[in-house]
């Protein structure tokens, strides 16, 4: 007699299988966050609150890390040049994929105080997908903590693609790179 | 002290001895100022260089537009006699050209090719003043003339963020006002850092 | 022989699950000394498993090769390593030189594939790791030659049965200048703080790390689990006497671990230089006098 | 059928037939040395093991020969690098200004070692050595320096005129100039005089502390098939003498009761021990890739001497089993640094990166060899340096220790060294274009790898056969296969093939967690980690000069007071050489007449 009680389980499609284990590792990859801190304003100041015995980021998982490969988080905290956003592109495309950034302060998102110099890009989510903004002039550490949760939730709810999103728009942020810096990758006589 | 002059007095005979100073401004006992032709210039700095002043603490200009002049600094510093001296001359704006320090100064190399960038000054003797330092693929006139206009250049350069809407302003709301006007009183009593 | 080799991925798994706990639980300690509330205790396995989640890059097949020799020579080294008396794999080959040796494959692999990616940061780092290394194994080395000379046996089960049989006359106590030695050496061999040279992120960029990103990082981090599993039981069977069951070594093994991780959290770093200078002067002179008094006086504790 | 006789005669006849050949067509001379010296080994090889080498001479008047265990191990170790190198002539010889003197004395050398390692009387003995000398001394400098012959030769001459000395001190004693019944029946004094002789030949062959500055001035500056040879196999002749030295000999002395050990063979172990630490400490700052393997020899030759020293049948098999082992690492990593070298043209490390893409082969040969020469399983040296170990702490030698165990780890320092700076690291432009080493040569490199593996896995054939010479020497033989495969250390059991085998089980275990994940995404080698720099010129990203700096500045000051004493000496001696220049060599006849004279007068003085 065939049990009635369990049924024949359905065998999963390649897609649905791939789909389980991306949600597996959603599960890790949002608690264990790390971050590559690329600290260029005055932002960075809220850090060290964050990290250490008031917020103590590393209760969430999170913790700073060395270089672009190992990190999930690019961590833009305050205003970027155009030379350093230079540089920001070069990292961002050196991360390993899942990766994530987040924009510390209202610099990355329309220039802040400095929206009218020469030297400052003013909206950073032109030029790389930015996942989270945290925004004000300069953020407390509570909304910086807020800012991490809620990538969090973005992962457990699948919206943070922003890295899918470059890799799909890729034509178009390297047209407004282009557009902005002439180029990306440049000589300088001091690396030759 | 050797000599009973003090070293502003010491300084401003050795300059007045020598060259033609337009215009002399002791700032205070440790800062004196000098104007002098740009004709004279590089033979001050020799003389400078050879009475003690062998640091060559700044270098840099500052742009005139009304007077259609670009006027060079140069700062300098004496570990003997403690005086910062600085030797000012004003230089044509149309086609600036000041001829480099770099035999008198070595240092002077990475200041002249910063001054380049930002002000177009040309500095023939610099074998590279015209590479790029700061600015990486510059596009524009040099961007410390009075005349260039950053935010029409990052306007044009830079895509601003669009907002369809206006954000709540707080100064309109009622609930706050109170702690406003608090806040506000308290601002007005003080004045500017001394005590009342 | 089938059992055997499944014994031995059994003891390098458990070593594994082992050290990963231990060092989730020691991160939560270290945390709560520095007045923090400290992560999981299971951070470390979200961190690895994490990491073998991602898609990583990679530089070619010797940056490959390298992770899969050094993760491979590892599980090997743990393969031979005995838990208690009874729970060893390989009973009568765990000698104790298999353990210093095999253990350089791996480390030998990783050097390899780090210098691979072509990164000059990886290179300074594995060029720190090897001349630390050279610092601590010889004080190490004589002290563990004094206590095979003194026992008779190179098996770690055997050293461990030889001090459990003497009214457990652990070899921390019995040779006293060893035991500081052999403490010392541990703390340069898991790479703690007066000694941890070679990863300096805010130096060298994490050293051989440098260019790792997931899986083969998450790779490295197992294999760096297995390993300080093995230099940590090491210890244990060689000055802490063994262990006759399972919970004497859970215990054994935890308070070890833990205290080298305090003692670790309250010291600076050393310079390369000042570590090979500092090895080669106290604990070597320690470690001789050591083998001298025990040797050729016969004076143990 | 092999007779030894006709292994020399065919050596010596196909070294004068390859002169006249390699003139002619350089590839067909140096393919005739390829066959001769594989005939000359494979012969030797297979009538050695299966003890069927005859010994009697028919066509050499004067000659006489025995065949002993010991030179039969010897002389199938040479024979066989020998016959390895011999692959590498038909890329080589061309380069060199006299190709067919090359491929003779190649020839003329091995037939030195053969009769040497089986010859049965001194005088012999010292002919063959000569033979070898002076044939090596006319390679050498057809490589890189001329004066590196000139070092190699002096040091080699004191060696041989200390075994000369030697050997005519015995033969005021004993009458006969035989091996075996000569060295047995020395007794008192003479003893101790023919024991120091014949180690400084050793030392000097070996290249011992404080003989060593030949060594890498000599590994260094030869022709680079000739590296091999000299590491690999010539230096190992001191091996020999020292054996015979240290245990036909072992004169008496007051014994240590504390390591049980006489005070004689304590004094040479710890200048083996120096010799251990010095080659080391060099070895870690050296720039050219042969000097360091050079140094490594001298290290090497170090253990061989601490290991013969202990007087002890498990260091006894651990040295003639290192004596293998160093013969195929070194040879290995020489002939990959040798081929490395064709194809690029240097082999100082500064100056290369990269090679690893375009020579994996290579790569892996020089990767094999290291391993064994850093003492490391499953290679050969492992099971060399685990048993001078095991006799090393049975004796409670702490000092000697402190050194044996800083060369094992120090060795593992300087061999990674060329492996990151040559193979890894970037790829520099200049050798984008290189290729792979020819077939031929891939060949005998693949062979030594395979060889360095089977010694590391399966060790108890070797030692099977070394037991048989540790006997000859009237010792008790090692226990090996009890259990199977094993070997009984003096306080543990070695099972090589398991440890090989749960290396392999544990690599495989690895490679299908890698398999298993995400596939990764391959970027070039410039795509790095530079702190966010754009760096173009691939020099900036590869650290290769002083590598070891922070190690190297504890005790750069202390490396030359070798080189300086030996400076000094060679001053002192060009002075003295300039007074009798001076004395005899004047442009006056009237002088050197007076001189004639005087000497003439002096020489007739007993006379008249």
């Amino acid at each position: 007699m065939k049990s009635t009680k369990f049924t024949e389980p359905r065998k999963l499609s390649k897609e649905e299988v791939d789909r389980k284990w991306w949600e597996i590792g959603d599960f890790f990859r949002r608690n264990s966050l790390w971050m590559l801190m690329y600290c260029t304003g005055c932002c960075a100041i809220e850090l060290p609150p964050a990290m250490t015995a008031a917020y103590d980021m590393e209760r969430l998982g999170m913790g700073p890390m060395a270089t672009p490969r190992q990190a999930d988080i690019l961590l833009i905290s305050g205003y970027l040049s155009v030379k350093s956003l230079r540089r920001v592109i070069y990292t961002y495309e050196q991360m390993s994929e899942p990766k994530y950034v987040v924009g510390l302060g209202s610099c990355p998102i329309n220039g802040g105080i400095y929206h009218d110099s020469h030297a400052v890009i003013n909206q950073l989510d032109q030029y790389i997908p930015v996942d989270t903004y945290v925004a004000g002039c300069m953020p407390n550490t509570e909304s910086v903590m807020n800012g991490f949760v809620d990538l969090m939730e973005q992962i457990r709810n699948k919206t943070a693609k922003g890295w899918i999103k470059y890799q799909e728009n890729n034509e178009w942020y390297k047209k407004n790179q282009k557009a902005a810096l002439g180029e990306v990758i440049i000589h300088d006589e001091f690396h030759e | 002290m050797m000599n009973s002059m003090s070293n502003v007095e010491f300084l401003k005979e050795l300059m007045n001895r020598n060259f033609k100073v337009i215009e002399t401004d002791v700032i205070d006992k440790y800062q004196v100022s000098f104007v002098l032709k740009q004709a004279d210039i590089l033979q001050a700095l020799v003389t400078l260089r050879n009475a003690g002043w062998i640091q060559m603490s700044y270098l840099s200009a500052i742009d005139w537009p009304d007077e259609s002049k670009i006027e060079m600094i140069y700062i300098f510093m004496n570990w003997e006699r403690p005086v910062h001296v600085q030797i000012r001359s004003k230089i044509d704006r149309k086609d600036p050209v000041m001829p480099s320090i770099i035999n008198i100064y070595p240092g002077a190399k990475y200041y002249e090719r910063e001054c380049h960038e930002f002000f177009g000054v040309k500095f023939p003797g610099n074998p590279d003043y015209e590479k790029q330092l700061i600015l990486e693929m510059w596009d524009d006139i040099p961007p410390l003339r009075k005349d260039f206009d950053p935010q029409a250049y990052s306007d044009r350069k830079f895509t601003k963020r669009e907002y369809k809407e206006d954000y709540l302003v707080l100064s309109d709301q009622n609930s706050k006002k109170e702690k406003r006007e608090v806040r506000k009183e308290r601002a007005e009593s003080l004045k500017g850092g001394q005590k009342v | 022989m089938l059992l055997n080799i499944l014994i031995g991925l059994g003891v390098a798994f458990f070593g594994f699950v082992l050290q990963t706990s231990i060092g989730g639980i020691n991160r939560k300690i270290v945390g709560r000394l520095q007045k923090r509330y400290g992560p999981k205790w299971y951070q470390e396995f979200l961190d690895i498993f994490k990491l073998l989640s991602k898609r990583a890059t990679s530089h070619g097949w010797i940056f490959d090769f390298g992770v899969i020799m050094a993760l491979g020579g590892i599980i090997a080294t743990a393969m031979f390593m005995p838990i208690t008396n009874n729970i060893v794999a390989f009973a009568g080959y765990d000698n104790f030189f298999i353990f210093v040796y095999l253990i350089a494959v791996g480390m030998l692999g990783m050097a390899m594939s780090a210098s691979g990616s072509g990164n000059p940061f990886a290179s300074i780092g594995v060029m720190r790791a090897l001349t630390t290394m050279l610092a601590y194994e010889v004080p190490f080395m004589i002290i563990v030659l004094t206590i095979i000379k003194l026992t008779g046996f190179s098996s770690l089960t055997e050293i461990g049965l030889f001090q459990q049989a003497s009214g457990n006359n652990w070899f921390l106590i019995a040779l006293p200048l060893g035991g500081i030695v052999g403490i010392l050496s541990l703390m340069g061999m898991l790479g703690k703080k007066p000694f941890e040279t070679y990863i300096a992120p805010a130096e060298i960029a994490s050293g051989p790390m440098v260019e790792y990103g997931g899986k083969q990082l998450g790779m490295l981090f197992i294999m760096h689990e297995i390993t300080v599993f093995i230099e940590v039981s090491l210890f244990v069977h060689l000055f802490l006497g063994g262990a006759e069951n399972i919970f004497i070594f859970l215990i054994k093994y935890f308070l070890t671990y833990t205290t080298l991780n305090l003692i670790s959290n309250v010291n600076g770093r050393l310079k390369i230089d000042q570590v090979v200078k500092f090895y080669y002067k106290w604990p070597l002179l320690m470690a001789v006098t050591q083998a001298i008094i025990a040797i050729y006086f016969g004076w143990v504790i | 059928m092999a007779s030894i006789e006709i292994l020399i005669l065919i050596l010596v006849a196909s070294s004068i037939v390859s002169y006249f050949l390699t003139k002619f067509n350089s590839f067909a001379g140096s393919v005739l040395t390829i066959f001769s010296t594989m005939f000359v080994f494979v012969s030797l090889a297979y009538y050695g093991f299966n003890d069927a080498l005859v010994t009697t001479v028919n066509l050499l008047p004067g000659f006489t020969f025995e065949f002993t265990y010991l030179g039969a191990y010897f002389a199938i170790i040479v024979a066989f690098v020998y016959s390895m190198v011999s692959f590498f002539h038909p890329y080589f010889v061309d380069h060199y200004k006299y190709k067919n003197a090359y491929n003779m004395l190649f020839l003329l050398s091995l037939a030195g070692v053969l009769g040497a390692f089986f010859t049965d009387s001194f005088l012999q003995l010292f002919f063959f050595f000569e033979l070898i000398v002076w044939t090596t001394m006319f390679l050498i400098p057809l490589g890189k320096s001329k004066s590196a012959a000139v070092s190699y030769f002096g040091f080699s001459a004191a060696g041989s005129f200390a075994m000369l000395f030697g050997i005519l001190v015995m033969f005021r004693e004993v009458g006969s100039f035989d091996i075996t019944a000569g060295l047995a029946s020395l007794s008192g004094t003479n003893a101790v005089l023919v024991f120091v002789s014949f180690l400084i030949a050793g030392f000097a062959k070996l290249g011992v502390f404080p003989l060593h500055i030949w060594l890498p001035i000599a590994h260094g500056n030869a022709p680079h098939p000739f590296s091999p040879v000299l590491s690999g196999a010539l230096v190992k002749l001191g091996a020999f003498v020292a054996v015979l030295a240290l245990i036909r000999i072992s004169p008496a002395s007051t014994v240590i009761t504390a390591i049980s050990l006489p005070y004689a063979h304590y004094i040479i172990a710890l200048l083996g021990a120096v010799s251990i630490v010095f080659g080391t400490l060099m070895a870690i700052r050296e720039d050219d890739a042969k000097k360091l393997l050079a140094y490594s020899s001298m290290s090497h030759g170090g253990y061989i001497i601490v290991a013969f020293s202990l007087l002890d049948s498990v260091a006894f098999a651990g040295g003639f089993y290192h004596i293998l082992a160093h013969a195929l690492a070194s040879a290995g990593a020489f002939m990959a640094i040798a081929a490395v070298a064709r194809q690029t043209g240097t082999t100082k490390m500064s100056e290369m990166g990269g090679i690893i893409h375009k020579m994996p082969i290579t790569y892996i040969v020089y990767l094999v060899a290291i391993i064994s020469m850093a003492g490391i399983p499953p290679m050969g040296g492992f099971i060399s340096k685990w048993l001078i170990f095991q006799a090393v702490i049975d004796k409670g030698l702490i000092f000697i220790a402190i050194a044996v165990f800083f060369g094992s780890i120090g060795s593992f320092l300087y061999v990674f060294r060329p492996l990151a700076a040559l193979f890894l690291g970037q790829e520099f432009p200049q050798f984008k274009k290189i290729k792979e080493a020819p077939i031929l040569m891939l060949i005998p490199m693949i062979i030594i790898t395979l060889l360095n593996i089977y010694t590391g896995v399966l060790p108890n054939g070797i030692l099977g056969f070394i037991n048989k010479i540790i006997i000859e020497l009237g010792f008790a033989p090692l226990i090996i296969n009890s259990p199977a495969l094993t070997i009984s250390g003096n306080n543990g059991l070695l099972f090589p093939a398991l440890i090989a085998g749960v290396f392999g089980f544990g690599v495989v275990v690895a490679f299908v967690i890698f398999i298993l994940l995400k596939k990764s995404r391959q970027v070039g080698l410039m795509d790095t980690y530079t702190a966010a720099n754009f760096i173009h010129t691939e020099e900036l990203l590869h650290y290769s000069v002083d590598f070891y700096a922070p190690l190297e500045r504890l005790y750069e000051k202390y490396t030359t007071k070798m080189t300086d004493f030996y400076d000094g000496l060679a001053n002192k001696v060009k002075e003295l050489g300039k007074l009798a220049k001076y004395l005899f060599m004047s442009k006056y006849v009237e002088v050197a007449i007076f001189w004639i004279v005087a000497i003439l007068a002096f020489l007739l003085w007993g006379e008249l």
